[in-house]
């Protein structure tokens, strides 16, 4: 059962992230990147990891590709004009796919007990929310901090870039 | 194959790490196939949550203390952040470049050439 | 002192100066420049205090800092060259300020300084990152508030057309790191750096691949950091739009911190000696590249700050070149030296062209015809500058490729040190191109018309103490080198 | 503190001083070097009264700049650099009195002449290998300027040429340098000259081969050996001639000086190995470029290919300065005579060369052209120009009585007996060959000489009053060198003294 979920969203999320490359018109990419996320946090559940599913929704499918879907209305891009696809970067790019790919299918094969089922969790019923949290604020404390500050300097840059007149 | 094998039939490590790796490398061919400068940024979260997606299966696959490795989950959430802002930052570039220069395409951008 | 009090003082106060800044307009912005150059001075000196007994591993840095030697002294030299970027941003305040849509004249420009701030503690706490998640963190820290400084002068679309340039590549490039990282944290179920060393040291022989898969990943991503081939190609634009200053702090800041980075992640490594010789292999194939590939590529250059693009891409071949060298077991101290040497003449490079590029409108190296004649000092310290750049005897540049050539040549790095050679011939003939156009070749028309370029004091002196320290380093290189661990 | 900082010191402040204030640059540039020349005079003096012979280090002063790693600035004098000196702090001498100053720009020629001459000076008072390196490249960057500023023809492509090959050249040597140093267990890491030759006898550094192919190739190219010699003749001919004394006369010497102090006595064997090889280009040298010389209708470019030419028989000197003993076994000795005909013959060779290139700077000013079917006549309107041109002419081509005869006659004889006992080796046929050369440069010598100041005096120059003769300063100057070739021509054994005993010491 487990496996069959895995197929379903699986073939889905990439179907949907093929879409993203192929789709000539701005709003459509952004359509199907949501449900390409949508998509992964399903696979997120699949894997036991709610709390990460439920934020993949929130943050990914709602914030950040409403941004984004946001900015393409505001310029109002239209559909792309066909431009003529460049013969080398698309072979450049084949190959750069290829040499990837190997060495990410030689990676995972190696690697030990790859294809054995995941062990069964015992959380004695603690909720990953918890766990997440008490890692986050204790052990994970100072690189916590500098992501705050992260989210200043970004907001300093967005403020700064966008801003119709400097004081 | 019968019912009751069906059921148990779950997906193993290798599965999701290959699915993750074909999402980047979907999300890498996005960025070099693509010029419009929005859907480069969109390849670059693809690839950001196919690496998600591994950090995530890996918890679940080596746990720690009976539950999920958390670790790599807290480390998913500054990913997240981080990839918010840096969106946010470009997004806020990408407009300031539209009021200038009313482009999208990365083969526009000219101006620096010696 | 607990030495992370360092970052929290610097990030307080970069916090403060924005708070007043934005609070009160009516401020000159020169003097916030002015408190910033203050405040990291300050810090600075705050670096010789500091007592890493008096960390405490249970308040939240859990293995994730480290505050030994080779950190403080990186701490060190980020914050020299923050005071030196915050001087040469208050040079640039008046150009950036014309870009920008403003109300006042001198508006938009504070912002600057408190992102200068913010950059330093980020690489700051690069050089002290001992956890594949803190560097993660503190990189994007520098990456982020890069994006902006390159964007900054909105109003020029060269410069955002650098911000988007270094924007998508630099996303790419965390893409890639994180993607690594998640793999070294699946194979080995740590992200510490010290505990990774501990596991190779006896792993199975089967986990090398999906290791070399990760740590790959990782290197891509930290050579877009230092400049280094896979990743070279968004340097000469992006320093070009760039505003100087932060093409200055890209070019030895951020280079300097993800080299910091780079010696841990390879010091972890070393445990494990067939891995090591893999990833080592793998890196002196890069260094020779980027040497090749920078040097040949500046020749041909005409602008003067593409043309120290190109040369900055080949001094990350020679410091790749170095830690390609790090069995040798004395290249840490050569990389260090190099990036001291790297600092004050690339420093005092950036220095001249920004007066000579803010006078004239332009950073063509035709622009730079009868500096000579015209500002005979200012054409002393740059001649200064490149010739250290291009490694001769009595500046401090000689050392630094003194100590890396020996420490390659001892790490049996021939075919290295033979391109290496072919490099620094290349290097002669496009620093000469700047001497010759100073000294030989005769003003333009227009040039000659145009008044003697004025510099500040505050700035007059940075430039003199910069070429002071080339000169007297360059003869006497131990006061720098007792620095180094 | 040894004096001979005060002696470089002398120099390099008076290169700040030129910098710092043009208008009495003039001044100060003749006060300087008058001085340094006066200074090392009298450490001469001092020095001949207070040592034995020439092995004897003596001023030696040293600097510990980095203890740990073996990094020192080390100064001395010994007989064979006490020679060099001589000839450095003569030609700068020179190369400020005797000619033009000029006419833009003063202070930036004459900071960037004594710069020159710092390095060269500070190059031949070192006794560490590492700061004999550094003070020759502190000239690098000069020559390029004032080729480029006040050089004539094809000046700024010359300038270019000369300063990438140089440059290249010596990072080559620098390799070689720290090939030598790494090579070395860490805890005796030195640059000291004398200390690296002891370290080799006693067996403690082993080198590889690739370490003697870069100091030999690094050297070499600084010196114009055969293949490389291209940069050399156009950048004497097209730079100012001050630049073509010093650079010409003591700074290319410092590559044969290299070979002589560090790698001849370091590797007896691949020495002795390659000498087959090195004799073959010393051949192309001698022939190659002499014929080459004959060719030249230019008196400058004649000069700075006849320059190179004679680089040929210090090589010689230096080639066959290894002998093997008759009873075999791998063992050698070094061959006084090639050595100190070696010696005498850098001397001699910077002198005349330097004495040319003053003359045909201060003819180029007067005719704005050497070519030498625009010349002729010269000595009879100025006879102390003919006089001294063919001092300088005899000097170079050899003749009896100027220190070039002795060393040639030296390195002649010392060369014929260095290939063993065996009738007719190669070396006496190589040596038997050289010999020719010295025909070759009697006949463009001579010829250069009559074209010059014998003949018809062209019609431009009949009655005209631009040929005023040399100036009473110009010619003490270059009498001065006169004197000193003389003075070796005659009293070679005074000379051999010095020089003999320093290069056997090793």
């Amino acid at each position: 059962m487990q496996l069959a979920i895995f197929w379903i969203f699986s073939v889905l999320m990439l179907l949907f992230a093929g879409l993203v490359v192929v789709m000539r018109n701005p709003v459509a990419s952004a359509l199907s990147l949501v449900m390409c996320f949508i998509c992964l946090a399903g696979l997120y559940f699949t894997l036991d990891a709610f709390f990460i599913g439920i934020i993949q929704i929130l943050v990914y499918a709602g914030a950040v590709m409403v941004l984004f879907l946001f900015i393409i209305m505001l310029l109002n891009l239209k559909e792309e004009v066909a431009r003529r696809l460049k013969l080398s970067a698309f072979f450049g790019g084949g190959l750069v796919l290829c040499g990837f790919v190997y060495a990410m299918v030689k990676a995972v094969i190696n690697l030990p007990e790859v294809w054995q089922t995941a062990p069964k969790l015992e959380t004695g019923g603690i909720s990953d929310v918890a766990r997440i949290g008490f890692k986050l604020f204790e052990t994970y404390n100072m690189p916590l901090q500098i992501v705050g500050v992260i989210l200043l300097v970004a907001t300093i840059g967005v403020v700064f870039l966008s801003s119709r007149q400097l004081r | 194959m019968d019912i009751a094998n069906f059921a148990e039939a779950s997906a193993t490590l290798g599965h999701y790490l290959i699915v993750s790796g074909l999402l980047f490398g979907i999300g890498l061919m996005a960025v070099l196939l693509r010029r419009n400068i929005i859907i480069l940024f969109m390849g670059v979260e693809m690839m950001l949550n196919a690496a998600n997606l591994s950090l995530v299966a890996f918890s679940r696959f080596h746990p720690v203390g009976g539950g999920p490795a958390v670790d790599s989950q807290v480390f998913l959430f500054f990913i997240i952040t981080v990839a918010a802002a840096e969106v946010a930052i470009g997004l806020a570039i990408i407009v300031a470049l539209y009021r200038a220069k009313q482009t999208m395409h990365v083969e526009d951008l000219d101006s620096l050439r010696f | 002192m607990n030495p992370i009090l360092l970052e929290a003082v610097l990030v307080c106060y970069a916090f403060l100066l924005l708070l007043v800044e934005a609070f009160n307009s009516r401020m000159p912005r020169r003097y916030f420049g002015w408190a910033a150059v203050v405040g990291t001075t300050v810090v600075f000196f705050m670096t010789f205090f500091v007592d890493s007994s008096k960390m405490n591993p249970e308040a939240g840095y859990y293995g994730f800092y480290a505050a030994d030697t080779l950190a403080i002294l990186f701490k060190r030299f980020i914050l020299l060259v923050s005071v030196c970027v915050l001087i040469m941003a208050i040079e640039f305040a008046p150009v950036l300020v014309r870009y920008l849509p403003v109300e006042k004249p001198d508006a938009g420009s504070g912002e600057m300084y408190s992102l200068v701030l913010f950059a330093c503690a980020g690489m700051m706490w690069m050089a002290s990152a001992q956890n594949f998640v803190m560097i993660f963190v503190s990189v994007e820290l520098v990456t982020i508030t890069f994006y902006v400084m390159v964007a900054m002068m909105r109003g020029n679309r060269a410069s955002l057309e650098a911000g988007i340039k270094f924007l998508i590549l630099g996303a790419i490039a965390t893409s890639l790191n994180v993607y690594g990282i998640a793999w070294i944290f699946g194979t080995l179920g740590t992200t510490e750096l010290p505990e990774i060393g501990a596991i190779l040291q006896s792993i199975d022989s089967s986990l090398f691949p999906s290791l070399l898969f990760g740590f790959g990943l990782i290197f891509a991503g930290i050579s877009f950091k230092v400049a280094a081939f896979p990743f070279q190609f968004w340097v000469p634009d992006v320093y070009q739009g760039a505003p100087t200053p932060v093409t200055a702090f890209l070019s030895v800041g951020s280079k300097a911190s993800a080299f910091v980075v780079l010696m841990r992640v390879l010091e972890s490594m070393l445990s494990n000696s067939e891995l090591s010789s893999k990833i080592l292999f793998m890196l002196s194939l890069v260094a020779g590249v980027t040497i090749l590939m920078g040097n040949l590529s500046a020749i041909p250059q005409t602008n003067f700050k593409r043309l120290l693009a190109y040369s900055s891409i080949a001094h990350a071949g020679y410091l790749l070149m170095g830690a390609a060298s790090i069995v040798s077991g004395n290249s840490g101290p050569a990389i260090a030296y190099y990036l001291m040497a790297y600092l004050i003449s690339n420093m005092l490079a950036f220095g001249v062209l920004l007066v000579v590029g803010k006078s004239t409108g332009s950073d063509e190296l035709v622009h730079f015809n009868g500096l000579g004649k015209k500002s005979p000092w200012l054409a002393t310290a740059l001649t200064l500058a490149v010739l250290s750049l291009a490694g001769l005897p009595f500046t401090v540049g000689f050392f630094g490729k003194f100590f890396i050539f020996s420490s390659a040549l001892q790490a049996q790095q021939f075919i290295l040190v033979g391109i290496g050679i072919l490099g620094i011939g290349c290097g002669f003939y496009y620093y000469l191109k700047v001497i010759r156009a100073m000294f030989w070749l005769p003003a333009s028309k227009e040039q000659s018309i145009s008044s003697p370029i004025e510099i500040s004091k505050p700035y007059a002196v940075m430039l003199i103490l910069l070429s002071i320290s080339l000169i007297i380093f360059g003869v006497y290189p131990e006061p720098i080198f007792n620095l180094i661990p | 503190m040894s004096p001979l900082v005060f002696l470089i010191l002398l120099l390099i402040l008076t290169s700040i001083f030129c910098y710092l204030s043009p208008a009495s640059a003039r001044r100060t540039a003749f006060m300087g070097s008058a001085l340094q020349l006066i200074l090392f005079l009298s450490l001469l003096l001092i020095y001949l009264f207070r040592v034995e012979d020439g092995a004897e280090v003596f001023y030696g002063w040293k600097w510990e700049l980095l203890p740990e790693l073996g990094v020192v600035m080390g100064l001395g004098m010994d007989g064979f650099s006490a020679i060099m000196l001589l000839l450095a702090t003569l030609v700068t001498f020179a190369a400020v009195w005797a000619t033009p100053a000029p006419e833009r720009s003063v202070g930036f020629y004459y900071g960037n002449l004594f710069l020159i001459a710092a390095g060269v000076v500070g190059a031949f008072a070192s006794t560490d290998l590492l700061f004999f390196y550094l003070f020759h490249e502190l000239a690098l960057i000069p020559t390029f300027l004032m080729i480029g500023i006040w050089g004539t023809g094809d000046k700024h492509r010359v300038a270019w040429k000369v300063t990438i090959y140089l440059a290249l050249a010596s990072f080559v040597l620098l390799i070689g340098i720290l090939g030598l140093y790494i090579n070395l267990p860490e805890i005796s890491r030195t640059f000291g000259m004398r200390e690296l030759v002891d370290l080799a006898n006693s067996g403690v550094l082993q080198t590889p081969d690739w370490v003697f192919v870069m100091l030999f190739l690094g050297f070499g190219a600084l010196v114009s050996l055969f293949p490389f010699h291209t940069w050399a003749p156009g950048a004497y001919a097209c730079a100012p001639s001050s630049v073509a004394m010093l650079h010409a006369g003591v700074l290319k010497k410092f590559g044969l000086y290299g070979l002589l102090r560090v790698v001849l006595p370091i590797f007896p064997h691949e020495m002795q190995e390659y000498g087959h090889v090195l004799l073959i280009l010393i051949l192309g040298n001698i022939f190659f470029v002499g014929y080459a010389t004959m060719a030249q209708r230019r008196l400058d470019w004649m000069l700075g290919y006849s320059s190179v030419m004679h680089m040929g028989y210090i090589f010689l000197g230096i080639a066959s300065a290894m002998v093997p003993f008759a009873g075999g076994g791998g063992s050698y000795y070094l061959n006084p005579l090639s050595l100190g005909g070696a010696g005498i013959l850098m001397f001699a060779h910077g002198i005349s060369i330097a004495i040319l290139f003053a003359l045909s700077g201060q003819l180029r000013r007067r005719t704005a052209t050497l070519e030498f079917s625009e010349l002729g006549g010269m000595g009879k309107t100025m006879p102390a120009f003919g006089l001294l041109m063919g001092m300088g002419t005899f000097a170079s081509i050899g003749l009896p009585g100027f220190a070039n005869f002795s060393g040639e006659l030296l390195v002649f004889f010392g060369a014929f007996g260095s290939g063993g006992a065996q009738f007719l080796n190669f070396y006496q046929i190589a040596t038997a060959i050289a010999v020719w050369g010295v025909v070759v440069s009697a006949i463009y010598g001579l010829r250069a000489y009559r074209w010059t100041c014998f003949g018809e005096t062209p019609e431009r120059w009949v009655g005209s009053n631009e040929l005023v003769d040399l100036r009473g300063r110009e010619k003490f100057a270059i009498w001065i060198l006169v004197v000193f070739s003389l003075l070796v021509g005659f009293w070679p054994q005074g000379f051999l003294k010095l020089l003999i005993p320093a290069l056997l010491a090793q």
